[in-house]
């Protein structure tokens, strides 16, 4: 049995980035005060250390410069893993993800594949300012040719972005922030590289499916302690991990089973990733629904200033309230 | 094709006080005493501002919020020209302009705290509210200017930015649209040396930001920021030369982030104390002062009552922030559309509900 | 009864900013080439020679800086239209828009409210290279603070790009470029503002409901000519036209009413409007659905290099093959 | 603060052959008499190319596409100093610059006909496919560059755009990043004075582009585009420089689009023809070509059989082209992720049932 040592979501992703560096000579790490600093979040502490400023490198702060010359790096055959602070300022990249990160393998026929990774922090709930809060997973979801991948605990951060990565096709890899230091788990010593695509059922049950990711999902686990114990439901959970493509075959599976399910995330509502999940479950088991499917999203306003954002944000009583009601819908 | 080399004038360095607080007076602008006067207690007010809302941050009090000790000459030396018509678009660390621009420091506290209510500019202050997001407001601030243009007013902006926002595409966009429009905009870049862990070497590969503005055709100054008498100088000049009509201006204002980058940042992990020393005696309030003093324009005991004095209204303003400090989380869906909409009016049923369960309906 | 004049949809919007211009002095146009040269669509045609160069403004080559620009004159009180050449260019203005243009009036609790219109051509069909055939009409869905509005022929686009000027928010304007000079229609010579926020059902039936907009409006009119002439189906057509806020009293009324129901869009699939209408039909209407909600849009992928456009775009025949399949859904 | 002002160099303007075919000795490139025949036959490929896929557009068996009459010089010039180990990174208007750097005509009818197969840059060609959108693949070439000083190969990167570009955020974000590192890449700047239908004076407030580079701290010059020794002279010593560590450069090459934007503009509405007429003297090939007969480089004869070879090389390329040119619609699929993921599959599999439905089956 492999040994397994206690970390959080930060020191499980520096981990990751370690080992990526360590292994590959072709990663290379950019972003604003990531070297010597390591990051706003400490991501990268000691990173630039260890492996150099070469290969550690702090950028100008400009975010479409960013991911634009990391996209010209990967293009040139390194493996960069690019950070944006927030992903409230992917923004200013926008059209460099869409337009090149998103495109080079196919505008090149598979001729310039850009194995890259632009990993930033997204979510609320850390009493940030404006335009630190931000869930916009949605556009990336909905942009032809990324892949996006979201963790929820320290253990599938590292296999996954360890596994993003190792992709040969470009990555957005959004952090829960709100977990970073939310609690330790178990990582194994030694690598592990999860399997991307791949949503996880965290939890088996009967009566209804519940569909989340990232911070959500600790909100989501804690309700169906709840149901189950207090109220005798039986809560199915999946986990996502892989935004896009996402696993509809694994959430199909599911609900065909319990006939009912919640979608959880905090990103808006209108065009979100629930809207997505309920389409594809509209699509492929609606025969065998019994009741439409809920939605616990975050609404279509800005995220609000910090001294109103835990309303905002779904918590476990918004969750059990809406599967109560969803477990009596006639 | 015209073979003559292209000729480029020499960007000025403008000192006016230096850094033992002897004045060039060829270079100084008329000042009278009262505003002299001003200008010191605006600069003190923004000083024990900052200290006390890090005593606060401290405290549990306050959010994360960006202290600007040691940028004070720069902060109001910049808003000194502008009269109520022209307007001022702040960065997050502009609060001692913003001050003095009118914002009631209850506000800007209210705003650090995590409060909607500190971020709209107060009734009759021509100001943007102030961007998170690096260089996202000198874009609009360029177009405030267009308006100004377009409507035939002669007035101008004033847009102040870090050097790290010199790097952002949006901001060189805003240099060209500015330059190409003849926009009556003042560009006041606040350079601090740092942005975030970023010293100035890396974030440009030119040693004077200045040198910018001249790449799109901007008359461009560097500036010693801690200079007082200097700021005001060049930023009356630019903001002349703007109401004129004769286009922007860029000053380039040499300073120091003498504090932290934000009560989030811990600066030991990435500058050495030595770097900062020398700055220590560049400290622009105490080389004002000694001028002050030395002409009698205040006595030593003069400035230790107006510390004093800014003191206690940075602790009056404590106080009102105290009262005022009340979330609604009712109100976030008000603000959002005109009038709301069919989908919105039903969310925010779904959140009051959301409230009402939590005990919290208003 | 008031004149009206045959126009095109390039006419009838340049009659709308003509009226815009004549009437109100705070608008202004801004743009790449919008000035002498009339826009490369000529829907700007001549109104720099009649408005002046102070309020028809050609831009530098800067999206960013002409949405941005824009924000800060709509801030000092204009009402500026700004327009971006091809759709796929506003990913370089993106953070403007989502930054500025959709917050300032939250920011500011209706302090400096924004009332800004960005134009732009969307859609498939003319032919076009790379990056001149986008339509990402969810990503401005998805963002809190815009409003989206999409017209589908001259004569509404006439009157809702007047409405979209007269409104006090800030509108994105998705002109459907596939119908600029498709055909001619009625347009009355004086002033028409459409209202916002309000679909259109331009045709009544029992069995099933299309909803849809823009340039797929076409389509799916062919489509239920043929399904009603040879299949005996009689088709109730919504056309949105506003697409954020949507006009959801609207879908729910006609499928309460039909059981069924199809939504034809060109933008893609994965969160795009789809899934959202499907969505709010689970939420409002599951209990009076018949069959699954059919869903044809825009695939997943890059928008294809032209020779292979018109394959990627739903047509008439898919529309019909849909339909017929949920019409006889077990 | 040091309060010397801020010293800026001249910008230097580079003519070696004047506009009567003269060539200024001190400043020739040294070019072998094989050397100057292969730039000349080239720059001749490039027009025989241009004006034949100007005819195929005319006759509908090309999609919109952007010419380049007048440029030649500008197009062979940058990429003469390049190795195979050297990258490039063309502008939707560089095919000159392509065709010497391999690609194929054919391949490059392909791309501007629509079909997907022309994009891909051709195996052994290191270069970028070109960028449709204004300035995107700046930032890349960029990357690129920083790429080869990462793994310590001492090439290049060559990058190609126009006047209109330098208005972009993200050019000038490539400018600084290239600074900041010392990135091996030269930046050409094609100003043909038009950006569609905007003039160099709406574009920028600035006379020469070259001051931009200025205004990063990039050694830049302002060369004559229409002269090819002197763009040959430029871009050598600019890529000497990237390749010996010493980092960027920016050449601003004034030339002018003596053609159509694209073939789907109007020059008439907004130019007039007095503006374009000098330029017909200033043509880049009549120039070489005067300088090659006086020296005997070439004989009027010699010049004359290029010319139909290279019309005769353009002809067989677009037999080619013809043969080639077949839609894949089956295709679209198959490209945008290394596997095709589930949802993909079935979206895939839905396609080809309409493409059935239109009995377009594979
Ligand atoms: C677009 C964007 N990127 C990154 C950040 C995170 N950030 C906040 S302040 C800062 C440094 C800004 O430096 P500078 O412009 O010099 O201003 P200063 O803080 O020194 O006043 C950074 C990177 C941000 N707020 N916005
Ligand atoms: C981001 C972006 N905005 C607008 C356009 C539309 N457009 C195509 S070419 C062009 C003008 C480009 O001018 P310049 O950079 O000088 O290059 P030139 O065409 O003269 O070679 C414009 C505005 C575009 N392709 N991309
Ligand atoms: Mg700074
Ligand atoms: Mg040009």
């Amino acid at each position: 049995m492999s040994l397994t040592t206690q970390r959080t979501m930060v020191e499980a992703l520096n981990l990751a980035l370690d080992e990526a560096l360590s292994t590959d000579p072709d990663v290379c790490l950019m972003g604003q005060d990531i070297g010597c600093n390591g990051g706003v979040f400490r991501v990268t502490k000691g990173l630039q250390g260890k492996h150099g400023q070469d290969r550690v490198m702090d950028s100008p702060l400009a975010e479409c410069g960013i991911v634009g010359t990391a996209v010209g790096m990967a293009i040139y055959g390194l493996k960069p893993v690019a950070e944006i602070q927030f992903s409230g300022f992917t923004m200013q990249a926008f059209d460099q993800i869409e337009q090149n990160m998103a495109r080079y393998r196919n505008r090149t026929r598979h001729g310039q594949p850009l194995a890259m990774v632009m990993r930033t922090p997204y979510g609320g709930g850390i009493r940030a300012v404006e335009h630190h809060s931000e869930s916009r997973e949605a556009y990336w979801a909905h942009t032809p040719g990324l892949k996006v991948v979201i963790p929820s605990g320290p253990r599938n951060a590292r296999a996954l972005l360890a596994a993003a990565i190792q992709d040969p096709d470009p990555v957005i890899f959004y952090e829960p922030k709100a977990v970073y230091r939310a609690f330790r788990e178990d990582v194994p010593d030694d690598p592990e590289v999860a399997r991307l695509g791949r949503a996880q059922v965290v939890r088996n049950g009967s009566d209804i499916t519940v569909i989340s990711y990232g911070a959500m999902m600790r909100p989501v686990l804690e309700a169906s302690d709840d149901l189950s114990s207090l109220h005798g439901i039986d809560v199915e959970i999946i986990d996502l991990l892989t935004i896009k493509p996402m696993d509809t075959e694994t959430i199909i599976e599911s609900v065909t089973k319990t006939g009912r399910c919640v979608v959880v995330h905090e990103g808006h509502k209108t065009c979100g990733i629930g809207a997505e999940i309920i389409a594809r479950i509209n699509e492929h088991a609606f025969g065998h629904l019994l009741a439409p499917v809920g939605r616990i999203s975050g609404y279509d306003i800005p995220f609000p200033y910090f001294q109103c954002e835990q309303h905002f944000l779904p918590d476990p009583d918004t969750i059990i309230e809406k599967i109560q009601d969803l477990m009596t819908w006639q | 094709m015209d073979t003559k080399p292209v000729q480029l004038d020499n960007i000025d360095v403008l000192q006016v006080l230096n850094e033992e607080g002897m004045v060039d007076t060829t270079k100084a602008p008329p000042l009278t005493h009262d505003q002299l006067r001003r200008l010191y207690v605006a600069m003190v007010l923004t000083r024990k501002f900052d200290s006390r809302m890090l005593a606060m941050q401290r405290q549990g009090e306050m959010g994360t919020f960006a202290p600007n000790l040691g940028q004070e000459a720069t902060q109001i030396g910049q808003v000194f020209p502008l009269t109520a018509d022209d307007w001022f678009a702040p960065s997050y660390r502009s609060f001692g302009a913003q001050i003095w621009r009118g914002w009631s420091m209850e506000q800007l506290l209210l705003l650090w705290a995590g409060y909607h209510e500190g971020f709209p500019p107060p009734e009759g202050v021509n100001d943007l509210p102030f961007s998170i997001v690096i260089g996202s407001h000198v874009l609009p601030a360029v177009g405030v200017a267009m308006g100004m243009a377009q409507k035939k007013q002669q007035h101008c902006v004033t847009v102040n930015f870090g050097d790290g926002a010199m790097s952002q595409g949006a901001v060189n966009e805003a240099f060209n649209f500015a330059a190409v429009y003849k926009a009556p905009c003042v560009f006041v870049c606040e350079n601090n040396g740092w942005a975030i862990s970023t010293p100035l070497q890396r974030q440009a590969a030119t040693e004077s930001l200045a040198v910018r503005g001249i790449g799109f055709g901007i008359p461009s100054i560097r500036v010693d920021g801690n200079d007082i008498l200097a700021m005001v100088a060049a930023t009356t000049t630019a903001a002349e030369r703007a109401r004129a009509g004769q286009g922007p201006s860029l000053i380039e204002a040499v300073t120091y982030r003498m504090s932290l980058h934000t009560t989030a940042d811990d600066p030991t992990v990435y500058r050495q104390e030595e770097h900062v020393d020398p700055w220590h005696q560049r400290c622009p309030l105490l080389r004002f002062e000694r001028y002050l003093n030395r002409e009698s324009i205040l006595t030593e005991d003069e400035c230790r009552r107006i510390a004093d004095e800014c003191e206690q209204r940075v602790l009056e303003a404590r106080a009102k922030f105290r009262e005022m400090a009340k979330a609604r989380p009712e109100e976030i869906f008000d603000f959002v559309y005109h009038t709301m909409p069919p989908e919105l009016i039903e969310q925010k049923k779904d959140y009051l509900s959301r409230l009402a369960r939590k005990g919290l309906n208003p």
